[in-house]
């Protein structure tokens, strides 16, 4: 018996450089960090960043090459992928910045957080450019479990041990709905490759079909429970209520992108000729989240818990751009998500410089009279809410345009109409935080201390809201072309 | 020569205008004397323009009819700021002019004390600019300028004095009464807009005929089709009975007395009030044309004619004698204008301007004297102290109640006359009403005569210390209208109402079959015989009774008043109440207006609206959240068993409505191909 | 011979028992971390169900994968709920709902 | 005709930019740096305006001052700007406006002036931007854009209740304005282009229309605001600062109506003329019903926001009279003075009222108070103040010789055209306004001096007499000579007609 009849390729390993160089320098991360003293943190804080701009740096020159399949067509390096992953390096970049000096007052440990992290974006890496089962599978699971050691650094915290329990259990329950499902599948199509998963299905007689939209919902169960949309939702209000903010911070962004990126191979890729039953079931996916996460945001006193359900609406909007079916639609998606993980970094992240000071952010009413305290973080704050609540010209106005435009152009009216209203419904929560924001009168006065390139770091992430917001044609150019 | 007339109009209007803007902007630079001089400088050159543009118009035929500038072009109507120079317009601008430049100079004296004597000034000289576009207007909109112009100046003045509580009602309460009747008038240009596809006088007058033969028909409620004609005329009337206080809507002007005497006689007597009876005249091409607009116009006016006199005789402040006096003869005026005899209307307009100003002069002259005291009863005796008032108050008292040969008589016999002569529907009681108001005019005002100057003195001791004739500003211009007041009636009855060839030319327009005048001019042979006719008509003797009554109830038997009131009280009682006119406005407009708004406010927008629609929307979502949010228990079988709904829900879903194929099959059908 | 079927249907009810597990779960945090892994042991048998009969090494391969991870996911499950017990001295299911609403 | 200089960006852009400036100034302390710049902006504005005027072809329907680029090409969505007679009054009217709040509120805004003067500049050019866009996304942008230094405006310098009101103001414009966008993206769908222009011609069917119809409808008569979806802007302009009082209702206001007669009469005549109906009646509702409500307020900025509701219910009638005119007339060019009419209403009322609603705020400030009851013979220390106010109150109350008169007018007079009963509600107003305008004057200006702090008033400053003779001079001469006015709007009045009549079945 011949096990390999054929010769192993070898892999092109360029393709892979920046997920090789990442795995290498967490390694060396992780091993540096062993060895320096508490208060020399920052050497491994800069080694971390260095990486990360590495391999930033490397995605971005890449980023012109054409889609190529590697690894046994295992891994696929596409426009897609490298859009994502540029933008999940730079989240992680961002939350790294913003959080080093949490994570300092807070006594978290600075390593473990930052090692774990790097894990966790390898893991995203590698899940948005699986192009067979495995490693798709693979990178889930590497990301959601440093995520979960992540949710559960703070030892002392039983919420957050509580939170942690929630996330492990939920994400087990999610991962293995998704592997029944990919089980399913590899049974009616004897492949885990994902092209030929779409070729089988393609030519696959009708009797077959009732097997494949069984697996069809678990697989959309796996994607939409990872980025936490209605009914598969529970996790995210309890998860960033209960995590340390810059854990917060790490959740709401990059695996939202990392999310869409499985969504984009599971379900345009590898089940394009289902697309009419996938588009019904995010159709009412997307239905639930956007009215359960606008309506529940509004009850929320807590403002992470608020921005964790806005967060769920948000997806909502997204999948709306998905369920198009049509590379308008992807782009559209793609672009909100992409955004979407802008605003939100930029908003958590309002909270944890806000947490610097001492006190722990948790309510709304803790921001009360921030222009009075801090004029220009609180305009930048102003601006993430609005333009999450997708008023123009901001960045979230145009993300929501692309997706209705999209909606509208497979007549999807109804449901265009029908998220524009719950738009409004949402929008009362993001204008409440600002009206306490400004036309409330602080309660403690002193100034909110933060580092100078966190307050860099912050200024550039408030105004690419507004710079995105005038100027959204490149990103926005870039998505469509990507599909 | 129309340039010429054309040039002298535009001075002649805008002069006033650039006194009232040095008066009310630079006063402070030109003070109180710079301010009076410089108003009374320019309504002299007013005067003397309307002079002049009489002479031209009355006897060189000139007239002037154009565009100043065009106000607006709006698809294929025009709206216009222009002149209409005729005879009309000729009389009346002498009697503004010439009563305005006289209340001026009077105000000099009477108004001498006041803070805000430049902002009178200014007011005056603004009202004369409006009432001049008004009378100049040659279409609607600048009719309606001038028309509300005044009407603003008006509510100024009543509410002059804005810190007396009864003057700023009474401006609230005459511009509101004044607005009732220019709804009724904007509909009516509206209408006439509609129907003529033009505002200009020349044009709508020239199209009435062709419209009436049309029989052009408005259907304002289903299934009724009313002649446009007589719709336009009935809402331009309802301007008409605002402006010139005709029932119901006379119930601002005895209010208009709280403003400044000058002023009552200014405004609310010689001027203002007459701008109905000059629209009526100038829109006798409209009226004429339509039997139930004229008829509707004649009871009216003589229905006001009589009953608002009657509450005259039981006032007893002496303006408001006056104001009702007005109410009275302005009924005439309206009576006569229904009754076709437009030109009478105005010569009484204009015999009225005079005696009435004189009134109203001589009545603040003594109230000057009097230290601002209007009671008749605290009067008493004034003739010797006041000689010169004495003298012209009593001409201005026999020109009102219309004894020979002083001018009420020739224009106010002219209207009874007319009525009786008068063929429409309602002219009987019409008659009647005009016929008695004689009696009533006479009575009221020897009332107040003899009241104020005779009798015994009822004045206060220390007012009578100060009690002497008024300065020369004040009893000049009572002279000056004691003049015509006497004389104008023998001098213009023939030549303005019984000449074929009338001084009014043809600016006014009376159908053949309606033309009581000319009916009336056969019998008019001069002025003297007209005069000693009237001795064998009713007229004269009601009036006559009335002097006699008065006379008898006021100073010979002063003390029989209070047995006849006694006697009557329930009549007493209405007319002191005014018929209850107020009362009602009182209670339903103003009240029931507060009220309906109140309603509106509390229960339908702020209770049903907002409360229960908007905030309850508001409301009803934040209760939903709450309720969702309580899914979120905490719980995690709670969120697991979500998750599994989820999955079972999508499944069981996808599955019926696919392949109609359940679950169990599924699970026992051989779907794996393996070969 | 056993057919494709049965193994399935065994999958079918180990998994579906697993799920009961967990919803009807309401005592320990372990007996979840039991039922989680049964659940990938019900995807494993499918897979190498599958695996064999299309004859195909690829199933089988996923299966190792799955089963290092679930490996690593029970060391980490284990680290956290000894976590729980720490801070709140009970591994009760029923007692972790402080975060809610 | 088309300039090589881009006056509109200049005049949209400025205002913005200055505002960056200001807000740079940093704190309070700097604060009069931040009023003299804004003044100096707006002062530049104003002068803009000269050219926009004086270079305005006024015998053309065509957009004017044009610059279009591309601005988002994978949208489709362009940089366009242009005035028509239309917009053009508007253009000037906002940056005439902008001049008056920056004037009037000098001394009245005493914290965070930066920030105040900043919100407003941004306002004028966004809303400079809503009037003059050409591209319906470029439209959307500003009228949306615009709510936020709005929001922030009633909500940072507003009185007692303004987090309810500004709350209440964003989630109703919001609310109308979503549905909107659902529309112009579905227009844009079926025609390939976001140009409004390109709209025009698209055939749509009635069922189509309707619903199109309904959403502009939403979103404009949020705006107007048309009875019953008015309850915003009492609140809103109750506890607004003078300055966003007045920007609300002399420009917010207008570009509802500004919305009717750009998108829902060009692009669905069809469902425009099917449901007129229901316009002309909530247009009168608006002038009956909510003139009596104003007669029961007892606060003088909510009994003259209700006048402005009011008084936007003939701007609105004006507007949907014009199917009836010309179904009862045959005649096309009957229509103008409808349409006209009801823009002349629009610019006017942004005087009158915002003079009412800087002249409510002078006495706020003094007085710390808004009741009506409160007040009493403030003529007596304040007469200069109070002759400025009878103006304005009188333009209110549509007095001929000012420019209240001349919208109200023509529309009354182009509506009898069209239904007598409907010319004859519209017309009650004359006495309703009085009613209310009066009442409230005599309350607040006239009778004794009853209490020390008014007998302690002084008049009004030098500043607010410039921002009144500013406002006075305007509206007397549109009241005396509209047809500087008119002018301008007649070629594009007539475009829109014809647009109105076309059938798109």
């Amino acid at each position: 018996m011949v096990f390999f009849p054929n010769p192993i390729p070898v892999p092109q390993l360029s393709l892979v450089l920046p997920e090789i160089v990442l795995l290498a320098l967490t390694c060396v991360v992780l091993l540096t960090d062993l060895f320096i003293p508490a208060r020399s943190k920052i050497i491994s804080y800069l080694l971390v960043q260095a990486s990360l701009i590495a391999v930033a740096v490397i995605l971005i020159l890449q980023f012109h090459w054409p889609t190529t399949y590697t690894f046994s067509d295992m891994f696929v390096f596409d426009k897609i992928g490298s859009l994502m992953k540029i933008f999940m390096v730079g989240v992680v970049f961002f939350v790294f910045l913003y959080s080093r000096g949490y994570l300092r007052q807070t006594r978290l440990p600075q390593g473990e957080m930052y090692v774990l992290g790097m894990l966790s974006l390898l893991g995203m890496m590698v899940l948005v450019s699986a192009n067979n089962f495995i490693p798709l599978y693979l990178g889930l699971e590497l990301l959601s479990l440093p995520m979960t050691a992540m949710v559960a650094m703070n030892r002392g915290s039983g919420i957050a041990a509580e939170a942690a329990i929630k996330l492990f259990v939920m994400s087990a329950l999610a991962s293995a709905i998704l592997l029944y499902g990919l089980s399913l599948l590899y049974g009616t199509t004897k492949s885990l490759d994902i092209n030929q998963v779409a070729q089988a299905v393609a030519t696959m007689p009708n009797s077959q079909y009732p097997v494949v939209i069984l697996s069809l919902v678990f697989v959309v169960i796996g994607f939409a429970f990872k980025i936490g949309a209605v009914p598969f939702h529970m996790w995210v209000p309890d998860i960033y209520a209960g995590s340390p903010n810059s854990v917060v911070l790490f959740v709401s962004a990059a695996p939202k992108i990392a999310g869409l990126g499985m969504a984009i191979r599971l379900l345009v890729q590898a089940l394009p000729s289902m697309n009419i039953e996938w588009q019904a079931l995010l159709i009412v996916i997307a239905i639930l989240s956007i009215a359960l996460g606008n309506l529940v945001a509004i009850a929320q006193r807590s403002f992470k818990r608020m921005l964790a359900y806005s967060s769920i609406a948000h997806m909502g909007y997204m999948l709306l751009g998905l369920l198009a079916a049509n590379p308008t639609g992807y782009g559209a998606a793609l672009f909100y998500i992409l955004v979407y993980s802008i605003m939100a970094l930029g908003s958590f992240a309002v909270i944890v410089l806000m947490s610097n000071s001492g006190i722990e952010i948790e309510n709304i009413s803790d921001l009360q009279g921030l222009n009075s305290r801090d004029p220009w973080l609180a305009f930048l704050l102003m601006m993430l809410l609005f333009s999450m609540a997708g008023i123009p010209p901001l960045a979230g106005f145009f993300a929501k345009i692309g997706v209705l435009e999209a909606l509208i152009g497979v007549h999807l009216v109804w449901l265009a109409a029908y998220a524009l209203i719950f738009a409004i419904v949402g929008s009362y929560y993001y204008i409440r935080v600002v009206k306490v924001m400004y036309f409330e009168e602080p309660k403690i006065t002193d100034p909110i201390q933060y580092s100078m390139e966190a307050r860099l770091a912050m200024s550039v992430n408030g105004l690419a809201v507004l710079v995105l917001g005038i100027f959204p044609g490149v990103l926005f150019t870039l998505c469509q072309r990507a599909f | 020569m129309s340039e010429t007339i054309r040039t002298l109009s535009l001075i002649m209007v805008c002069a006033p205008l650039l006194g009232s803007i040095l008066a009310g902007l630079f006063s402070k630079i030109l003070g109180r004397k710079g301010s009076h001089r410089a108003t009374i400088g320019l309504m002299l050159v007013s005067l003397g323009c309307a002079i002049a543009i009489w002479i031209l118009v009355i006897f060189h035929g000139g007239s002037y009819v154009g565009t100043i500038y065009v106000w607006g072009l709006s698809g294929r109507y025009h709206f216009d700021i222009g002149f209409m120079i005729d005879n009309l317009t000729a009389w009346l601008m002498i009697v503004v002019t010439f009563v305005s430049t006289l209340v001026h100079i009077y105000s000099i004296g009477y108004m001498a004390d006041d803070d805000g004597y430049t902002r009178f000034f200014c007011y005056m000289s603004l009202f004369t600019f409006a009432m001049l576009m008004l009378i100049t207007a040659n279409n609607f909109l600048q009719l309606y300028f001038g028309w509300e112009g005044v009407g603003l100046v008006s509510y100024l003045l009543i509410g002059f004095w804005y810190q007396k509580e009864t003057a700023v009602f009474g401006s609230l309460k005459a511009f509101l009464v004044n607005r009732v009747g220019d709804f009724g008038f904007i509909i009516g240009i509206a209408a006439v807009l509609t129907y003529f596809n033009t505002i200009d006088y020349q044009t709508v007058f020239a199209n009435a005929q062709r419209l009436f033969d049309a029989n052009t028909t408005i259907s304002v409620f289903p299934g009724t089709h009313w002649s446009v004609l007589t719709v336009i005329c009935i809402t331009l009337f309802i301007g008409a009975m605002g402006k010139s206080a005709q029932m119901p809507l006379h119930v601002w002007l005895p209010e208009s007395m709280e403003g400044p005497t000058p002023i009552s006689a200014l405004i609310h007597a010689a001027t203002m009030v007459t701008a109905g009876i000059f629209m009526l005249a100038r829109m006798s091409p409209l009226f004429e044309l339509s039997q139930t607009a004229l008829t509707l116009v004649l009871v009216i006016g003589a229905t006001g004619a009589l009953f608002t006199g009657m509450v005259g005789v039981v006032q007893h402040d002496i303006k408001r004698v006056i104001a009702y006096s007005t109410l009275s003869q302005l009924g005439y005026m309206t009576a006569a204008c229904g009754a076709s005899a437009f030109a009478a209307g105005i010569f009484h307009l204009m015999t009225h301007a005079c005696f009435k100003a004189l009134l109203f002069l001589a009545a603040g002259s003594v109230i000057t004297a009097m230290h601002h005291e209007q009671d008749l009863r605290k009067m008493g005796g004034l003739y010797k102290y006041m000689p010169i008032t004495y003298i012209t108050f009593l001409v201005g008292a026999l020109a009102l109640s219309a004894i020979p040969p002083f001018a009420g008589f020739y224009s106010k016999d002219a209207i009874i006359e007319a009525v009786h002569n008068s063929t429409i529907p309602g002219h009987t009681y019409s008659y009647y009403c005009v016929l008695f108001g004689s009696f009533v005019t006479a009575l009221y005002i020897f009332r107040a005569f003899f009241l104020a100057f005779h009798g015994k003195e009822r004045i206060p001791a220390d007012t009578k210390k100060h009690l002497r004739e008024s300065p020369w500003v004040m009893w000049v211009p009572l002279i000056a209208l004691a003049i015509p007041s006497t004389v104008i009636g023998a001098l213009l009855a023939y030549p303005l109402l019984y000449k074929a060839n009338s001084l009014f030319g043809n600016s006014i327009f009376v159908l053949p079959k309606y033309d009581v005048l000319k009916g009336m001019a056969a019998n008019y042979h001069g002025w003297f015989s007209y005069a000693l006719h009237a001795f064998i008509t009713w007229p004269f003797w009601f009036a006559v009774s009335g002097i006699f009554t008065a006379w008898f109830c006021c100073w010979y038997m002063p003390n029989i008043r209070e047995v006849i009131t006694r006697r009557i009280a329930w009549f007493y009682y209405i007319l002191v109440k005014k018929y209850g006119f107020d009362d009602f406005n009182q209670i339903v407009f103003a009240h029931g207006g507060r009220r309906l708004g109140q309603f509106f406010y509390y229960v339908t927008d702020a209770k049903f609206i907002d409360d229960y629609l908007v905030n309850g929307s508001g409301r009803a979502i934040q209760w939903g959240a709450r309720m969702v949010r309580r899914i979120q228990s905490g719980y995690l079988y709670h969120y697991a068993f979500a998750m599994i709904i989820g999955l079972l829900v999508f499944l069981g879903w996808l599955e019926i409505t696919d392949t109609h194929i359940g679950l169990f099959k599924l699970l026992t059908s051989n779907y794996f191909t393996v070969e | 011979m056993i057919s494709l079927s049965s193994y399935l249907i065994l999958g079918a009810v180990l998994f579906g028992l697993s799920i009961a597990g967990i919803v009807l779960n309401r005592r320990n945090i372990i007996t979840l971390l039991m039922c989680v892994e049964l659940m990938l042991l019900a995807v494993n048998t499918n897979f190498i169900a599958f695996a064999h009969y299309l004859n195909d090494i690829a199933g089988e391969v996923f299966v190792f994968f799955i089963l290092t991870v679930a490996a690593a996911e029970t060391a980490i499950g284990l680290a956290i709920i000894v976590l729980v017990y720490r801070n709140r001295n009970t591994i009760d299911v029923a007692a972790l709902d402080s975060l809610k609403g | 005709m088309t300039t090589t200089f881009p006056l509109l960006s200049v005049l949209i852009w400025l205002p913005i930019i200055s505002a960056g400036v200001i807000m740079m100034t940093g704190g309070d302390e700097n604060a009069n740096w931040a009023r003299w710049i804004a003044m100096v902006a707006s002062v530049i504005g104003l002068l803009l305006c000269i050219p926009l005027y004086t270079h305005f072809d006024v015998n053309t329907p065509k957009m004017q001052f044009v610059e279009n680029f591309v601005w988002i090409k994978a949208y489709g969505v362009h940089y366009g700007l242009g005035v028509d007679g239309i917009s053009m009054p508007m253009v000037i009217l906002t940056t005439i406006t902008t001049l008056v709040v920056v004037l009037a509120s000098w001394t009245t805004i005493k914290t965070k002036v930066a920030q105040y003067m900043a919100a407003f500049l941004v306002m004028q050019g966004m809303m400079v931007g809503v009037f003059a866009a050409t591209d319906a996304i470029l439209f959307y942008v500003f009228w949306e854009g615009m709510l936020i230094p709005i929001y922030l405006s009633i909500g940072i310098w507003g009185s007692a209740n303004r987090s309810y009101a500004s709350i209440k103001f964003f989630l109703f414009t919001f609310f109308g304005s979503a549905l909107m966008l659902v529309a112009l993206l579905y227009l844009r769908i079926h025609s390939g282009s976001f140009a409004i222009e390109s709209f025009y011609p698209l055939k749509l069917s009635m069922i189509v229309q309707i619903f199109i119809f309904i959403a502009f409808l939403l979103a404009f008569a949020v705006k107007v605001p048309m009875w019953p979806v008015h309850t915003w802007l009492p609140d809103a302009h109750t506890e607004a600062p003078a300055g966003g009082s007045v920007v609300l209702a002399a420009l917010m206001l207008k570009m509802g109506v500004y919305g009717f007669l750009r998108f829902s009469l060009p692009i669905v005549p069809n469902a425009c003329q099917q449901l007129d109906w229901l316009m002309i009646v909530l247009s009168l509702i608006a002038i009956v019903y909510i003139g009596f409500v104003a007669i029961a307020q007892t606060d003088t900025k909510r009994l003259i926001a209700y006048s402005s509701v009011a008084h936007m219910g003939f701007a609105t009638l004006g507007c949907f009279m014009i199917y009836l005119i010309v179904k009862a007339t045959g005649n096309i060019a009957d229509a103008y003075v409808s349409l006209e009419g009801a823009m002349v209403q629009m610019i006017s009322h942004a005087f009158s009222t915002g003079a009412l609603f800087v002249g409510v705020g002078v006495l706020y400030d003094r007085l710390h108070t808004r009741n009506i009851s409160d007040f009493g013979g403030i003529t007596k220390p304040m007469p200069i103040f109070a002759s400025f106010m009878m103006l304005f109150a009188m333009s209110n109350v549509g007095l001929p010789g000012t420019s209240g008169f001349v919208g109200e007018f023509m529309i009354i007079l182009s509506s009898f055209q069209g239904n007598f009963w409907v010319a004859v509600f519209a017309a009650s107003t004359l006495v309703i306004a009085s009613a209310y305008t009066l009442w409230m004057f005599k309350r607040v200006f006239f009778g004794q001096v009853v209490r020390t702090e008014i007998a302690a008033l002084k008049d009004i400053s030098a500043l607010d007499t410039m921002a009144f003779t500013i406002l006075a001079a305007v509206v007397l001469l549109i009241g005396v000579y509209p047809q500087g006015l008119l002018r301008v709007l007649h070629a594009s009045v007539g475009h829109l007609l014809q647009l109105a009549h076309v059938s798109k079945l």
